[in-house]
Parts: C-alpha cells; structure tokens; sequence
C-alpha cells in the first residue's frame, strides 16, 4: 500500500434528523385526523341509508353499466386510437389532416353534446341504410331503433377517446428509438409488421400509464350518459336520491363503488406495466415509484443498464 | 465464375442540401472482408445504410448478388420496389448496429429466432433449436433467457451478431460494432466477428479498430468527404498511405 | 329569432304589490329578517312554472310570481338560483337556499326529510306527437310503448304502477335529468309519450314550435298531488312565516290572478297547507 | 481506383404509387361530404338561431366565467400538483402516504361530488373560523359566505386537478436523467434548487403536453358547475334552449365556443413546447410531427444528436 | 507545510448485499495528477463519487483539503452535514462526467455561469466575462452561445470542463471523460486536462486512456474488486506491474 493511512475504525454516523417534513407530516395527520371525525360524527348525513343501499339491486344494475360501457367504450377507444395515430403519421396529406380535424374535433366538443348528437341522430338522418349510393338499398332501419341508449353512449364515448388515445399512442409510437425500427427493418421486416410486432408492444410501455389514467376518467365520464337515460351507476344513484332528497347518502353511495372501481383499475394498470416493462431494469414507472432522494442519491445501477440497453 | 457480393456503382446520396455521398463505387468479392474506415460525418454510415436500403440512393445504383437493391429496372428508369420485396432483399443482408438495437421486450434467445420465425416462417422448435446453437457459438450459451438489459455491452453486441446470422445472410454489414463498448469488452466482440471472416463470411465493416482491420480485413476502404478516398490491402492503405488526409487521420486514430 | 318565444310578459309586470302583512312578517327568524331576502333555489326550465324570459337570464313563470306575492307579504327580497336539480337538495340541506320552489310534489318520503307548504295541484298528463300517430288514449295504451319522462317526478311512479298492470307488453320508460330531454325524445320519435305535469304538458302543447309539435290528452289527469315550497326541517320558522305570506296572497285574490295569468287557475289550492301529502 | 466500375449515369427514379391510402383517403372525402351535406341542409335544425345567440351578451358571460374558471382552476391545479409530485417522492413515508392518499381520493371520486362537496361544505362545517386549536378565535365566517357558487367552483375543479397534474409532474420529473442531477449537486446546488432550477425546467418539456390535453379537458369540465349553480358557457346556453325547446341549436352554439377555445389552447401548448424544448433537436413532439415513414426511414440526423447530447 | 488535498481513510461502500468498495485508502497530494484504473465494476466510479459526497461512505472517512466530506466529527461519532453545508463543499470540487452531463436547455455560456452566479453569487457581468474566458481557454470561444445538442461530443465534454472550472474548484475529479467520444475527438478533450494539469491543477481522473495517464499522472492507482490492488507511478503500474490482475488487465486494454 502505497498510502500509509491507519485504516480508519467504521465511525459511528449519525443522520440528519429532518424536522421540518417531521412537523409538517404531523399537522397534516392531525388536520385529516380531524377533518375525518368531523365527517364521521356529522347529522346531517345518514351512513344507514349509504350501508343500506349499498348494495341494493338497482345500485348493482347500475354498477354494471357504468363498468360494460367503460370497458367497451376503452377498448373501441384504444383500437380507433392506434389507427387515428398511425393514420396522424401517415405519408399521405389527405389521410393526415382527416385525422387531424377528427381529433381536433372530439376534442373540441364537450362529450355531453356528442353524446346527445349522437342520441338524437335521427333528427339529421331518421333512417340508416346500408347499401350502394345512389343504388339498390339492401337494409334500412329507423335510426332511434338502432341508437339505443346503450349504443349511442357507448358509441360517442368511444369515439371521444379515440381522439384523446391518438394523442397518446402517437406520443408512444414517436418514443421509441429509430434503431428498433431499424433493426426490425433490416431484419426483413416490411413496414407494417414491423409497426405491429416491434413499435406498437413496445410502445405499449409508455401507453399504459396514461391509458390507465383514461380508463380511470372514462369510468366517471360514463355518468354523463345521464342526458340520453344510461342507467349507469350515478344516475342510479341520484335516482334514489331524488324520492327522498337524501342526495349527500346517495352521492357517497356511488362515490364507495366509484373509488373501488378505480382502485381496482389502478391495480390491474400497475400489472399490465410490469408486463410491458419486462426486459426493462428502469424501475422509475408507477408508483410505488423510487423516492425523490433515491433518485438524487441514485441509482447508478439501473442508469447504467439503461445506458447498455438497446432502446 | 460467380460476380461480386456487393457492386455500389456511382452512389449519390443527399440530406437536403448536404451532399452527404458524392459518387461512391465498390465491389466486393464473395468471401471478401473490406473494412471503411474515416472520419466522423464522412457518410461511412451512410453509404452502408444504402447497401440494404435503409437509404434510398438519389443517383447511381447498389447491387447485392447481382440484384439490384430496392428497385426493378425497366426501359424507363428504376422503379420502386413494393415493402414486402425490399423486405425479402433486406432479409438476407445481416446488419449489426453500433448501439446493437436488441429488441429489449425479448429475451436474447427471442431475439434470435424471431427472424427466422416471422419472415422465414421457419417452425419454432427448429428455429430455437438453431438459435441456441448460434448463441453457443458466440459463447453466450448460458444467457439465452437473459433480456438485453442484463447482458453487458459486450454480450449485447454478440446477441446482436447471432441475430443476424439467424437469417442465414449471404452479407454481412457492421456499422462500428464496437464503438459503444468499455475497452475491455471491445475484444470479445472482434473475436466473433474474426472467427465469422474466418468461416468465409463476406463481411463490410465500418469500423475505428485499426487494429482489428488490419489483422481481419481483405482490403480497407479509407472515407473522406463522400468518397472513398483511397481503397487497398491493410498494408497498403495503414502501412504507406498515399493521401495527405489518410495520414493525418491515421496518425490522429494511432496516437 | 326563437319560433315560439314565450309571449308572457315578465314577472315584474305582474300583479300589484301586495301590502306587507305585520303579523306574517314577524314570523321570520332573526336572520332572513336581516338579510331581508330568501333564497330560492331551483331548476330552471320547466314552463310555466318557472322558465328564462328571451334574454336568457331573467327567470319568469307562476313560481317566481308566487314568491313574488310572498315576498312582498313578507316584506323581503325574493332571489332566484337556477341549479341543476341534483345539486337541488344538498344546497337546501347546507343553507344555501332558504326554499325550494320547483314544481316538487309533497310526498311522504321527502316529508320525513323536509317540511313542505303546499301551493299548488296538479296531476299528470300524457302529451305525445302532433296529430297523436300512436293513436294513445290514456294509460293504458301505454303497454308496449316507449315512455320518456324527467328523473324523481311523479311521472316515474305513474308509469311504474301501469307497467306492473301491462303484463307482457312492458312499458319502455326513458328517464332523463332534465325535462327537456324528455321532451326532445317525443319530438324524435324516439318516444311515443312523454308523462309531464298538466301545467307543463299544456304549455309544451300550446308553445313548442308555435304550438305545431306537441298535443296533451286532456280526458284524464292522473294522480294528483300537491306542489310545495320546499324548506329544511330545522327552519320551522321560516317554514311558518312562508305559510302565513302564502295564505296572504291566497286571501288578497293575488294568488288567483297569477295563476289566471299563467293559465294555469285549474291547480288552484284555497289554503296552504303544511306536510300534507297524501297516503 | 481499385473498382473501375464506370460512373453509372443518374436512373431514373419512378416512387411507388400507393393506391390503398389514395383510395382510402378519397371514401373518408367522400364520406364526409356526404355528411356535411346532410348536417347543414338538414331542416331539424334552425342555424339561423345559432348564428343569432352567438354573441349573446349571456353566453359570452358564460364564455367569460367558463375561461377564467379553467385557467384559475388550472393554475392552482399545476402548483398543487407539482407539490404533491414531490411529496410523493418524499423521503418522509408519511408525506408520501398522504399524497398517495389525496391522489387516490380525489382522482377515485367523480367530479360532480367533489364540486357538490365543497358548495355544501357548510353541511359538515357551519363555520370556518381561523384560530389556534382549541385555543383563541382570530376570524369566524359563515361556510356559504366563503363557497360561493364561483369559489366552490374553482376549488373543487383545482383540487381534482391537483391529483392528476401530481402524477403528470411526477413522470416528468422522473423523466430527467439522473446525470443532470449529479452534475447540479456535484456544481454546489442543494437539492432543492437542483429540482427548482435544473429537473423542474427541463421536466417542463414533459409535463407540458400532457397539461395542455388536461386544460383542453377542463375547459369542457367546467361544465358541471351547473349542479352548484355556476353560470358557465354550457349552462348559459341551455337557458336559452328551455326557452323554446332548441336544445341543439344551443349545444352547437356552446360547441362553436368550445372549439374556438381549445384551438387557441392548442396554439398555445404548441408554442410553449416549443419554448421548453429549446436547445433540443429532438423534433419529435406535438403536431406537425414527422410523418411516420419519415421516421421509419429517418432522420439519422436528429438521433445522431440526441445520443450525443447531455440528457 | 499543507497537508494532502484528497485523503481517502479505509473507505467501505455496499450497495445493499454488494460490498463495492472494501476499505480504500489513497492521499492526492495538492498539484498533483493521480489516474485511476481497472476493470469495470470494480468500484472506480463509487469511489470517485464518494469523494464529493454524491455516495454516503458507510464506513472511513474522505478528506479534501482537511475537512471531512458530508460530516461533522463529534465525540459521539460522525454527524450528517446539512443539505446547504455538503452543497458549500462540493463547490469546492470540480467534476466531469463520463456523459457530459451539460444542461440542454442552456446555452454553453448559460451551463458555465449558472454555477457562479447561483451558488457563489456572482455577478451578471463578471460570471459572464470569466466564462467567456474559460470557455475561450478550452477553444470554444464561438460555441459560447451553441445548445449542448448544436456541439460534438468533445465539445460538449470541453464545456463540461470549463463548468468545473468557473467554480475556481481545488480539485478536479474526472470519471471516463473521454470514453463516450468519437475516437478522433478523444484528444482534444485529452489536450484541455493535460493542459490543466500542467497548470498545477490537483486532479483524481478515472480513465481507459493508459496512453493519457502514463503521459500526464503523477501516480496511477489499480483498483480490481472494490480495492487498489497497486498505486505508484505510470512506470511502476504501467512498465513493471506488481501484481497478475494489473498485468492481465493491461494486456487486454493494450492490445
Ligand atoms: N437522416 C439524415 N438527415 C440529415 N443529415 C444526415 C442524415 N444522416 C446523416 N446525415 C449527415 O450526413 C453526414 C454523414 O453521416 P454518416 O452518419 O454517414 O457519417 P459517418 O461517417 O458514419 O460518421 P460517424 O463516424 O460519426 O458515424 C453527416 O454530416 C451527418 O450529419
Ligand atoms: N446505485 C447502485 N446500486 C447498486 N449497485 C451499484 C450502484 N452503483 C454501482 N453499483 C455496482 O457497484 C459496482 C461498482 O460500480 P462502479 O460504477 O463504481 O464501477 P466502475 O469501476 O466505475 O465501472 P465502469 O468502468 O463500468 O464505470 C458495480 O457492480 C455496479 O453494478
Ligand atoms: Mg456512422
Ligand atoms: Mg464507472
């Protein structure tokens, strides 16, 4: 050994007592703490009746609608998305700006007027037909049949979040590196295989967080189907409520199945990440997430198999 | 008696306004190794991205095994190829990228037969089959199961490699294989790739080894400003080279 | 311009003002005597009772002409609120509102949350397309037909208790928030009836569109039941000064004229009564 | 030369004709003729009332409180969230609960109960009064006097939005490399400035898109301060459709707002992006985007400079 | 007489079950230029990171210039230093990163005077003015107002260099500054650190360049496994390695 230093004895480290998140997390605990027996203790409302009708047939009915439409309008959503995305990139100027002004659209317009446009279909177009233009017609139906309640609430949510999930699938489809694309390409991939076996899964990374977050958001938007009589799980809700004016019961009735919904989403959402991120050593995705300090302190370790990895 | 592996014949490229290549003609035999070296921003890169149409070519022409790369000729000119035939071309072209580019939802045994299996349509067992072999070939026979992120730099590359070779390739194009590799995992990848020229593989490589072009390649291609400056034996072009710019490149590389 | 712009004047041209009466306004408690004005909450929209004048922002109908006459029994200011109606009753409860006046039939269910002073009769009245297609005659014509009516009215409960009566031919019953909705899907053809209260259902008939859209069967009112001023149950005060200006304005003869001017004198009550649902 | 290949003279070059998406493109033109013939011939529909209430001095009132209502609400919600991203990266497990738990509960309840929580606050609390606990009084007011209709508003719209901008910040914080971090902690930076001056800014360029698309969705959410009485655009608009049963009519003119709205918001997001990712030739962002053949063949160029760049 | 710039004590580091560092001991005398090799995972970069506290050491202690890094010593044994107190010390330490580590969204100039002005509060004008000077001293004197991503690797490595230096630190620490570059624009970069270390510059510098440290250190320490396996000059470590790792490591970077 080169430098003579007495190898040091292990020190004893003391580390810095934080005081002021200390301090902090106490009075907010104690303000909640508050706040929560406030809530609890109140007469104004009256937790039998939210207990009662918790689980009354009516709410279940409810329950269901709100959670077929939302999963169905997702679904449509996600599909039409990847299409409007691909269709947003596209080489063609004609199909790029046809997914331009349907996303600004959609977006553009409250979802209460789609939904009652398309509801109320029938004052453009009383009936729907299917056959050549101008030619033989093989089906027609009048359009109020075919635009149930059901349909059209599931029909303008959908097309809604096709709007917004071209945006996200695009966002996804742009983050990953050329070379993958590259490399797929070179391996004889033609262009189109290599967007649905090598981008599109791999996009699927940064889709599913803010997927999720719209699967979250459209399990409250279905509410909305109340303008075109959806019985979904608000309305239901309020349905109660408007006999006996006991709104405030009826509303915490619904918001118990609401957050239960999306705490069951947001489970099943951290699943379909750690599926799409397998391969991937970067741990900084959903929550629980690496603390603030774990990340200033650092993780080198991960960094540096990021730097190695391919994408 | 069999024609050249790769024949580039006055390739032109532009980026806009950037005259990236500027006429650039090479052959190379079956079996062949030419190495290109230069530098940066000289369109080494480029020009080897021509060769399997990563980049279309603005004048001139690329011929891999006598076909002509990404285009039909006719009376009246060239005409555009459709994906799935320029698919077909690419297909039996290796290329091993300098950031390796593995497909990092994969395991490395997964990167190596989903070639074979998706674009040769080869069965999945004899296809895994021969993917072990080829890992065990470039000694990664134990990280089969491994993704990309657990591999080193090094194991990445040699992934890389064995991917290529899945598809059987008559060609095989590296674009600095080494350059983003620690120095002591520089030499693990060079090994496979001298055992491959060994094997009789046609190989075009862009590379910074002198070293490894020296001992590997049949003749090395010296790059400069969109053209090949000067083209001929190791011992030609690093032992007495005849351009200024050659030399001062060399001595910059060497020191 | 809108075809069918209500041809009723304003409220504020409405009947002379009624003198203040001591005795009812000694009732009040301390703190409306103060603010020397009640708060009204309501739903806005559904006519005559109470709906926007063309401007879109002065609310005019037979509500705010009664409150009017009771305000002025009083001797406080009457202010409007339009909410939507599932915001209704929660801003009641936290006293945000004094009142509730939107056409919200006394019923014993909502009796044991609040107390009700009752200002108003009315039943239920089917109205269907123009030239009635559906060929509907009363209740019964309903099975096997589609039905759209307004979320927590009487209309629900009617149509329910005829549904059990249809046997296989259900009834379709469409439930809207608001009843304008309900009216809409009658106007497409979604629905073959909509179920509103007689007042409503005659004025739709006589004024939608210029009166060419809708017709209501006028043979049959169905269930009738009485209108009441909506107040929390704490406010019993409140509740009674409300009822002594109300039957104020029913003694003065103010009473008949605002319902004369709306057309509506059919509905008239001769006192007002407090929690007096029926069953 | 070694390849005495003879310059070969400049081929012509024919592209490929790609009849699909021609014909493809021409069906959706087709298509939408067709439909907006059918929507503005369509005699249902009065667009002489809409032209008319355009400028309604009440609907512009409702424009007015509609904007300012999205714009507060956002702001508070952006700062709120960016608080609680931090909170949730936190060393302190119990600041990291507590967001944890805001952002569960507010992003788990819809909306329309929060807004009817706040304006009926005075249900739980009669009074807010300003004060040490259980020790002197300094301010008591009554709870309606303080939730007026436009203050509920506006705090139970930034509340909500808090919980969702906090996991917006978060993934952009988390999107910064860590090298940029090390190199502002190694220069003398405490942690706190290093978030404030180095990761927050350049986290911008992340959390900007994303916020853009919530503010876009704000201005549409405002919508459901009618239950609480807020006059805003939608609301307004359907005062005059009771009137005389044009309910349509008025949801197209609240559209027409509506769209106008969130194109100038659009606008905006794309100039601020633009804004924070100076310095980056990244040019994958917002619209217009590169094509995806442009990606697919590349531009070598920009990939070239992100991997030699810094971050 | 002054007493060492860097005096590292029987430093130990585990990252959870991995004992990275195993009791490092190493003096950098003032003005003097010490290099660091060895294989990669052997703890070269922890070690380095240690040195301005970026690692907490779990056991040993660092010295620069006499004070202990991140602590207060205390009877009852070592206490953690405020936030704002391991700030003021690292100010003191210049450090360059393998990545560059610039800042995108400022300009050369702007990643050079943020560190003056912010932290030691500098003026405007005069921060400014030193950075042009710095930034001219490392030949960028018409990048000054270039984006990180508008400059070469070298470049921006330069501009990495000169942000170090406006902090008018004591000490100079380098992790691999050169190993993400190009090959031909590894010596400039090389050129700047021999220049400052000429200056009399006190540098610890881990780096693959053996080529840099046997022309420029004073001393070359070999680090394998979480140790310094051997420590002398460029002649001793390079010329007649002690130790088989050392010569087994050479021999696969020299080669
Ligand atoms: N897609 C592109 N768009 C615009 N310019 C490009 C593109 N691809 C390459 N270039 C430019 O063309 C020139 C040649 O690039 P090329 O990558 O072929 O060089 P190279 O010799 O491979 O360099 P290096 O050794 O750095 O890889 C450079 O100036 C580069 O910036
Ligand atoms: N934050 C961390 N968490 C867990 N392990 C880590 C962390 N940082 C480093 N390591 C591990 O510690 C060991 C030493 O790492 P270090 O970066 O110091 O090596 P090095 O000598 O700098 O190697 P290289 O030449 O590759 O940079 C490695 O095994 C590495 O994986
Ligand atoms: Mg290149
Ligand atoms: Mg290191």
């Amino acid at each position: 050994m080169i430098n003579p230093v007495p190898a040091a004895e292990p020190a004893r480290v003391h580390r810095r007592p934080r005081w002021g998140s200390r301090v902090l997390a106490a009075a907010i605990l104690f303000f909640l703490l508050f706040l929560g027996q406030s809530v609890v203790s109140n007469p104004n409302v009256d937790y039998h009746v939210v207990v009662q009708y918790l689980f009354n047939i009516e709410i279940m009915r409810g329950l269901l609608v709100t959670l077929v439409l939302a999963v169905l309008a997702q679904l449509v959503g996600v599909a039409l998305g990847a299409v409007l995305a691909v269709m947003r990139m596209s080489d063609n100027s004609v199909l790029r700006s046809m997914a331009g002004a349907y996303i600004w659209f959609f977006r553009g317009t409250p979802i209460l007027v789609q939904l009652l446009f398309w509801y109320n279909l029938s004052l453009w177009f009383p009936t729907i037909s299917f056959g050549v233009p101008w030619g033989p017609t093989f089906v027609e139906v009048t359009t109020t049949a075919v635009m149930t309640s059901f349909v059209s609430a599931a029909l303008g949510l959908a097309l809604n979040e096709a709007a917004y999930m071209a945006e996200i699938v695009r966002a996804g489809i742009l983050s990953i590196d050329r070379g993958q694309t590259e490399a797929a390409l070179a391996m004889g991939l033609t262009p189109r295989r290599t967007m649905t076996r090598i981008v599109l899964p791999q996009a699927m990374r940064v889709v599913i967080p803010p997927t999720g977050n719209e699967f979250i958001s459209m399990l409250k938007t279905t509410s909305l189907v109340q303008v075109i009589a959806g019985d979904d799980l608000l309305t239901k809700s309020l349905n109660f409520a408007h006999i006996n004016s006991q709104t405030i019961e009826f509303l915490i009735v619904a918001s118990v199945w609401y957050l239960l919904l999306t705490s069951v989403a947001t489970y099943g959402q951290h699943h379909l990440e750690a599926y799409y991120s397998r391969g991937s050593s970067h741990n900084g995705g959903g929550p629980p997430g690496p603390t603030l300090r774990a990340r200033l302190r650092g993780n080198l370790f991960s960094l540096r198999r990021a730097e190695r990895g391919a994408a | 008696m069999s024609g050249p592996m790769v024949s580039a014949q006055g390739v032109h490229k532009h980026f806009g306004d950037l005259h990236v290549l500027k006429g650039i003609d090479l052959e190379v035999a079956p079996g062949e190794v030419v190495c290109v070296i230069g530098p940066s921003g000289s369109g080494k890169s480029t020009f080897l991205r021509c060769v399997n149409h990563l980049e279309r070519v603005d004048a001139g022409k690329v011929l891999v095994d006598g076909e002509i790369i990404g285009y039909h000729e006719k009376d009246d000119g060239l005409h555009e190829m459709s994906h799935a035939e320029v698919a077909r071309q690419r297909s039996t072209i290796g290329m091993v990228f300098q950031r390796f580019n593995l497909f990092p939802n994969m395991t490395a045994l997964e990167n190596v037969v989903c070639g074979p299996i998706w674009v040769n349509g080869e069965n999945r067992t004899g296809a895994v089959e021969r993917g072990r072999r080829l890992l065990d070939r470039v000694g990664l026979a134990d990280k089969v199961d491994g993704y990309p992120a657990q591999l080193s730099g090094g194991q990445q590359q040699r992934v890389a490699i064995a991917r290529a070779l899945a598809m059987r390739p008559k060609l095989m194009l590296f674009d600095e294989p080494t350059s983003a590799l620690d120095p002591e995992l520089v030499g693990e990848v060079l090994d496979v790739m001298g055992d491959l020229a060994r094997d009789g593989m046609t190989m075009l490589v862009v590379t910074h080894e002198i070293g490894f072009a020296r001992g590997v390649a049949d003749r090395i291609a010296f790059m400069d400003g969109g053209s090949i400056v000067e083209c001929g034996t190791p011992a030609q072009v690093i032992g007495q080279p005849r351009h200024e710019r050659t030399r001062a490149f060399l001595s910059k590389v060497l020191s | 311009t809108p075809t069918d712009a209500p041809a009723a004047k304003p409220s504020k041209e409405g009947p002379a003002a009624l003198a203040k009466d001591t005795q009812a306004a000694t009732l009040l408690p301390e703190d409306v005597k103060k603010a020397g004005v009640i708060r009204v909450g309501a739903e806005v929209g559904y006519a005559p009772m109470s709906f926007f004048d063309a401007d879109g922002k002065t609310i005019i109908g037979a509500e705010p002409d009664l409150m009017a006459a009771v305000g002025q029994a009083l001797g406080v200011k009457v202010e409007w609120t339009n909410t939507a109606w599932d915001g209704i009753f929660p801003a009641l409860n936290s006293g945000r509102f004094d009142v509730v006046v939107n056409a919200v039939t006394d019923t014993k269910e909502r009796e044991a949350q609040n107390d009700f002073v009752q200002y108003f009769s009315a039943g239920s009245a089917l109205l269907v397309k123009k030239g009635n297609p559906k060929k509907i005659q009363g209740l019964a014509d309903l099975c096997g037909k589609t039905v759209a009516l307004q979320t927590g009215t009487q209309q629900v409960d009617i149509v329910k208790g005829q549904q059990a009566k249809c046997g296989a031919s259900k009834i379709k019953v469409l439930v809207y928030p608001a009843d304008s909705g309900a009216v809409l899907q009658v106007r497409n053809g979604r629905a073959d009836a909509g179920m509103q209260d007689f007042p409503a259902a005659a004025w739709n008939a006589q004024r939608a569109g210029g009166g060419k859209l809708f017709e209501v069967l006028t043979s049959e009112q169905y269930k009738p039941g009485s209108y009441g001023i909506v107040i929390a149950k704490n406010r019993t005060q409140l509740r009674d000064a409300i009822q002594a200006g109300l039957k104020k304005a029913i003694e003065s003869g103010a009473y008949a004229k605002i319902l004369e001017k709306w057309n509506i004198s059919a509905g008239s009550l001769t006192t007002a009564q407090i929690n007096g649902a029926q069953e």
